[in-house]
């Protein structure tokens, strides 16, 4: 096993409110991890202070070896640390196309460029295009986000998630608000993305059978703490875990 | 610097604060409910004057009740501005509410100019206040002591009105969230006329207030202006409290200033509204 | 999308077309030869804000020559047509009137009222070719640098420099022996810096023992002089040396009645205090004897002096015209067309170099009495008293100056070369 | 708002901006007939149009209201100035004026790229009211409320290569329109560059921008720099055209005129301060020639503009008038 992010005794308070409550965590390269719990559990939160939108109140963060606690966000995503956002975040005036440029363009350092022109970059475009294709929007490239479905505006978060070459990507709920078709498409182009870019994916997710279907681990959150955690089918028969989704449906 | 001075400076300063306070509460208050930076609110200052003299002077109307009436006269110019000007851009942004109100500044400018003319305008001091009091052995105006007492009457008021009643109940709820305050049913359209105008009467009461001691020229709205946004901000955008204390801060610095760094009172006004913004941008008693 | 952003480019001019279209638009009609059938004078002055009635009296006293002038067939049968604008007391929009008065073909300026538009217009003139006969701003720089070290040869003044601000109360108190501890309450500016300066130093001349006590400098736009008043006070001066005018004049003064100063000072000197508005302003005041007979002011121009058949016609038609007495910047100003005219009739020419010539060293006499322009420096020299403020309805229906004093302009205003 | 949509057309667009384009050249290429107070005027209304082009590189494509700009706009007059009584050389005070606004925009910029939105406009005035107090105060170096003034309109020397005499006010027009031009051509390419859509990508989702790996602050102080430059270099280029510089020029009511010229024309378009600029000056020249209220009579038709044309002229233009043109010939093939 080799640690590619580790987390020592995070903590994050909102006043009185303990969100995350010391939480150490270890997750691995090439395994793809899923965070479970229910609403309120700190799961986006962790995410925050992992990815650096939320500074921690107390303790350490590794990415491969070297600290990143102190590092504001835009630096660890330099590292290789990205992610996507559960409220879908993409230039809705933008074409699919002019989307995928900024991050392409700041993953080549050349988003401070004054004078040249984005879309005659031979280098950004051969990468917005393989993203295009990577994530099945290439017809629609010049259509503009707000004129795409729901659906299609996911895959497109999640292909600016992308965009900038993680080693490391969060996924906050990928397949909110998707029918089953949609969520099917999501997790063909995670297994996809994970095998051809070796991304490693963590993911937040209200899906149970999404979350089983594609982890290969997963952690199981509740009152800011880890519950649990192991494979799927530990998690499926966790007694623990149904109590705290007392009714939920988890899985079968 | 002696005790004597810094005592008697201090009063001034105080007397000085109250002006600016009454001018920033308003400003504070329509910031705060409609998220509005009226720059003509110097030139609502302005008309208050003039009204007030007008009221006084020309239509022989006794001064308090000229002071009221020019304080209504200025709600009323507030209510119309509101309700046929600027309700139609709050969805703007920012600047073209700064520009609209800009524009007023320029009309109301050239208004005075037509209807007051020129020349600087002052009534004379009305006997009860026409004298001094002896404080640390130096004379004092009456008139000063009586507007430190407005000042503080009418933080007292302001208090009650927004803490204790149901109105100012609902004012705060629509200041803090908008939506929220429409959901339970506050007719918000209405509130923001009457909140506006209401602010709109607070910057006229303090140029009416003013009229005795501060002659009104066409031009006095853009000077005061500046001083207001640099109160408020001290104080925090919003925050009515903040305000009073920025009044306070920048009147006696004015007091002060005189005394000790008469070279640089301005700078030094800027750099304090500079600093508040860059280490405690929700105003001093706004909290980080 | 590369094409896209070729359209791009033109959508860019399109749409800064649209300006550059408008732009020809008022001016068709401007920069042609303009026939010369009437002699045309370009007044500018500040119409709007504080100081509008400063611009205000520069157009009534411009017009009124203008008509006079024409009654009486106007000069040499021309007719004098006036241009008037606002300058805003803003140095681009002044440079931008003269240029306009330029293209509406005039042939000479009068007017401006601060020393900053008039060091800004004078180095102009000559690339202009115009002569300005300045009527208000009354800096020194504009007759010592500009006309007498620079040699700018388009500059007149037909109004007072500080000098006369500044030495002349120093001339009026020098024998007061009650006079000893003097402050200043200055605005914060080159004029009030200037004349602080010339007044101390030069009552300090004539009278080694008197001591500053104390110096006060407010900013232009000054709503409230309280504290620079109540910490001058604090120093007990005998006589205090104000130079804030205008609106700024009228509610200082108000400011000090209120703290009691005029109780404990023996006099006050209201630099421009003279002026037509400040006296309006004031009036009440001083009817109910608020300044105690200590306030003393001049201006550029009394209307109650000189006592000339001249100029107590000036002031009765000049009132009747337009319902004000004349303030100093309408007299001077109405001089100075006169100047121009008599300039015009010497010279038998409008040519600026002619006219520059005529006007060097001519005397002529004016409601204010007798102006001279001095040839070296191009400064009108003649006399304006000081005096007392007081209220007499007899007298006039606004306070007015009396004690005048009137000491010798050619004796006391500053000499070339100036060292 | 919306950036993007400004950066698409239709062919019919295409027509009209050639047409346009090149009745603008002409125009003001042949100004000079005018005779010298309309070069005066229109010298004035370019450098305002780059002085609101920087402006509105903040504004319209970085999402940031600067009440402060008069602050550099004034240091690049003042330095040029200083430099042109100093050496009279008009390349060195241009370029001295545009180097040390530069470097006060990057310096105060650093601070105040902290804030956003009302708060980042608060301090943007209160840093610009300082440089406009010292100025006032500094009388020694700045002249104070005199200004600097008689001020040479230097030649436009390059040792050996070439010696322009500026005496005529047309050669200086035109040395203006070059350098106008080259500057809004500069801020024109940024916009479409990597970097403009860093900025307008900020514009419109700061988050998104972090995690794409780019720091928010670092570009928003290099738009600020560059508006802080165009700012620059036209306070530079007033100072010699009205051979002298006033305090006046760093008073917030003239930061206001960008503001103005920006929201008149429409804002969130590329032209819309161009176009803004002019009509700022057209209209008040026309109004001062009719009436001596001239500034009740600007206030109303700025409150009627922002009423009746709340996206500016530009926009209005861009949203009724052409769609309009367009449905008469059935051009179709707009994005929108």
């Amino acid at each position: 096993m080799n640690a590619l992010f580790q987390a020592w005794g995070v903590r994050k308070t909102f006043g009185e409110f303990v969100a995350v409550n010391d939480v150490e965590m270890t997750l691995e390269k090439g395994v793809l991890t899923s965070i479970i719990g229910p609403n309120g559990a700190g799961k986006t939160t962790l995410i925050n202070l992992f990815t650096g939108k939320l500074p921690c109140d107390s303790g350490r963060l590794d990415f491969d070896g070297t600290e990143i606690t102190g590092l504001a966000p835009h630096q660890r995503v330099r590292l290789g640390v990205s992610r996507s956002f559960q409220i879908t975040n993409v230039f809705q005036q933008m074409t699919v196309a002019e989307n995928l440029q900024l991050p392409v363009l700041a993953r080549l350092g050349r988003a401070g460029r004054p004078f040249a022109r984005p879309d005659r970059d031979p280098d950004v475009r051969g990468e917005v295009e393989s993203l295009l294709a990577d994530i099945g929007l290439g017809k629609a490239r010049d259509v503009r986000a707000k004129a795409l479905p729901h659906g299609d505006q996911r895959l497109l978060e999640i292909g600016m998630a992308i965009a900038c070459r993680p080693r490391l990507c969060f996924l906050d709920e990928p397949c909110s608000g998707m029918n089953p078709g949609e969520r099917a498409q999501v997790q063909e182009l995670v297994r996809k993305l994970t095998k051809m870019r070796d991304v490693t994916f963590v993911i937040v997710e209200h899906d149970m059978d999404v979350v089983f279907a594609l982890s290969d681990r997963v952690i199981v959150m509740h009152q800011g703490n880890v519950l649990t955690e192991g494979n799927p089918d530990a998690i499926r028969n966790d007694a623990r875990v149904k109590e705290i989704y007392l009714g939920e449906e988890v899985g079968a | 610097m002696t005790f004597d001075a810094l005592v008697y400076q201090g009063l001034i300063g105080v007397s000085l604060a109250m002006y600016l306070w009454l001018l920033a509460a308003g400003l504070t208050i329509a910031f705060g409910v409609l998220g509005v930076v009226n720059f003509a609110h110097g030139s609502l200052y302005m008309l208050g004057g003039y009204f007030a003299f007008t009221y006084y002077l020309t239509l022989e109307i006794n001064f308090w009740l000229s002071l009221l009436l020019a304080a209504l006269s200025g709600a009323a110019i507030g209510s119309i501005m509101e309700r046929f000007f600027l309700r139609y851009i709050y969805h703007l942004d920012l600047a073209y509410q700064i520009l609209l109100t800009f524009g007023f500044v320029l009309i109301f400018a050239d208004a005075a100019r037509i209807f007051w003319g020129g020349i600087p305008l002052i009534p004379p001091m009305p006997e009860v206040f026409d004298s001094t009091v002896r404080i640390v052995g130096r004379p004092f105006p009456v008139y000063n002591l009586f507007v430190i007492f407005v000042g503080i009457a009418a933080s007292a008021l302001l208090w009650l009105l927004l803490d204790k009643t149901s109105w100012g109940e609902t004012v705060r709820a629509s200041a803090s969230d908008r939506e929220m305050a429409g959901a339970l049913g506050v007719n918000i359209p209405r509130l923001f006329t009457v909140v506006f105008s209401f602010a709109a009467m607070l910057a006229a009461f303090s140029g009416a207030l003013g009229t005795p001691v501060r002659a009104m020229t066409p031009g006095i709205g853009t000077s005061v202006i500046i001083d207001v946004f640099i109160v408020t901000v001290i104080g925090g955008l919003g925050n009515l409290p903040g305000a009073f204390v920025g009044a306070l801060i920048i009147g006696l610095m004015k007091a002060y200033g005189v005394l000790l760094f008469p070279d640089a009172d301005l700078f030094m006004t800027y750099l304090i509204m500079a600093l508040v913004l860059l280490f405690r941008p929700k105003g001093l008693l706004g909290g980080r | 999308m590369a094409g896209k952003y070729e359209l791009n480019r033109r959508r860019f001019l399109k749409a800064t077309a649209a300006g550059g279209a408008a732009l020809a638009a008022p001016f068709i009609g401007l920069g042609r030869a303009h026939a010369q059938a009437t002699i045309k004078i370009g007044a500018q002055g500040v119409s709007s804000g504080s100081h509008a009635d400063y611009g205000r009296q520069i157009q009534m006293g411009a017009r009124f020559a203008a008509e006079e002038i024409n009654a009486k067939g106007g000069i040499k049968g021309q007719k004098v047509e006036i241009l008037y604008r606002d300058d805003e007391l803003n140095n681009e929009v002044a440079l931008k009137n003269a240029r306009y008065f330029k293209e509406q073909g005039v042939n000479f300026m009068v007017g401006t009222d601060s020393s900053g538009i008039c060091l800004a217009l004078g180095p102009v003139l000559p690339e202009l070719d115009l002569i300005q006969i300045f009527t208000h701003a009354a800096t020194e720089k504009l007759n010592e640098d500009l006309v007498f070290k620079k040699g700018i040869k388009h500059i007149f003044r037909g109004s007072v420099p500080v000098y006369q601000d500044a030495i002349l109360p120093a001339l009026v108190f020098k024998d007061d022996k009650d006079i000893k501890r003097i402050a200043n309450l200055g605005a914060d500016y080159e004029y009030g810096r200037t004349s602080w300066a010339m007044f101390h130093s030069t009552l300090k001349k004539h009278r080694p023992d008197i001591e500053i006590v104390g110096e006060t400098w407010a900013p232009f736009f000054t709503a409230d002089f309280t504290p620079h008043i109540s910490a001058l006070a604090a120093k007990k001066p005998d006589l205090i040396f104000a130079t804030p005018w205008a609106g700024e004049a009228v509610l200082m003064l108000r400011q000090a009645t209120t703290l009691g100063v005029f109780n404990d000072i023996k006099a006050w000197w209201q630099c421009m205090g003279g002026s037509v508005d400040v006296m309006e302003g004031i009036s009440r005041d001083v009817a109910q004897g608020k300044f105690k007979n200590k306030l003393w002011a001049t201006a550029r121009y009394i209307w109650n002096w000189p006592d000339t058949p001249e100029n107590k016609g000036f002031v009765a038609r000049f009132n009747e015209r337009w319902g004000r007495l004349p303030n100093y910047s309408a007299e001077c100003t109405y001089s100075a067309v006169f100047a121009l005219k008599a300039a015009v009739e010497k010279a038998g020419s409008v040519k600026t170099a002619d006219v520059i010539k005529a006007l060097e060293g001519l005397e002529i006499s004016t409601p204010a009495g007798k102006r001279y322009y001095r040839p070296e420096d191009h400064q009108a020299v003649y006399n304006v008293p000081a005096g007392r403020v007081a209220y007499n309805k007899a007298v006039a229906p606004i306070a007015h100056l009396t004690d005048l004093k009137v000491f010798p302009a050619a004796d006391y205003f500053r000499k070339p070369p100036f060292s | 708002m919306d950036g993007w949509t400004t950066l698409t057309k239709t062919r019919l667009e295409t027509r009209l901006a050639l047409a346009a384009g090149a009745a603008l050249a002409v125009a003001l290429l042949a100004i000079p007939l005018f005779g010298d107070y309309v070069i005066w005027l229109t010298a004035n209304m370019l450098i305002l149009a780059l002085f609101a082009v920087g402006f509105n590189l903040l504004f319209s494509f970085t999402g940031l209201l600067s009440f402060g700009q008069a602050a550099y706009f004034a240091i690049g007059g003042y330095v040029c100035a200083k430099i042109l009584l100093a050496v009279p050389s008009l390349l060195l005070g241009i370029v001295g004026g545009l180097l040390a606004a530069g470097v006060a925009a990057l310096i105060i910029g650093f601070l105040c790229v902290r804030h956003t939105e009302i708060y980042f406009a608060m301090l943007t005035l209160a840093f610009g009211m300082m440089v406009h107090s010292i100025i006032w105060k500094w009388r020694s170096v700045t002249g104070g409320d005199d200004g600097l003034v008689g001020v040479p309109r230097a030649p436009l020397e390059i040792p050996g290569v070439l010696s322009v005499d500026m005496a005529d006010l047309d050669r200086y027009y035109y040395f203006v329109l070059v350098l106008v031009s080259l500057g809004i051509y500069a801020i024109w390419r940024v916009v479409r560059s990597p970097l403009g859509l860093t900025l307008q990508s900020i514009r419109d989702s700061e988050s998104r921008v972090t995690f794409s790996g780019l720091s928010v602050r670092k570009y928003r102080l290099i738009a600020f720099t560059i508006a802080g430059l165009a700012s620059g270099l036209a306070g530079a280029l007033m100072v010699p055209l009205g051979r002298s510089a006033s305090p006046a020029i760093a008073n917030w009511t003239f930061s206001a005129e960008p503001v103005i010229a920006t929201l008149l024309g429409g804002a969130f378009t590329f032209a819309g301060p161009i176009v803004g600029a002019f009509l700022f000056y057209i209209i008040k020249e026309i109004v001062v020639i009719f009436t001596g209220y001239w500034m009740m009579t600007l206030g109303i038709i700025v409150v009627a503009l922002v009423l009746g044309f709340r996206g500016g002229v530009v926009s209005v233009v861009q949203r009724h008038l052409l769609p309009l043109l367009a449905r008469r010939r059935n051009d179709t093939g707009e994005r929108r």
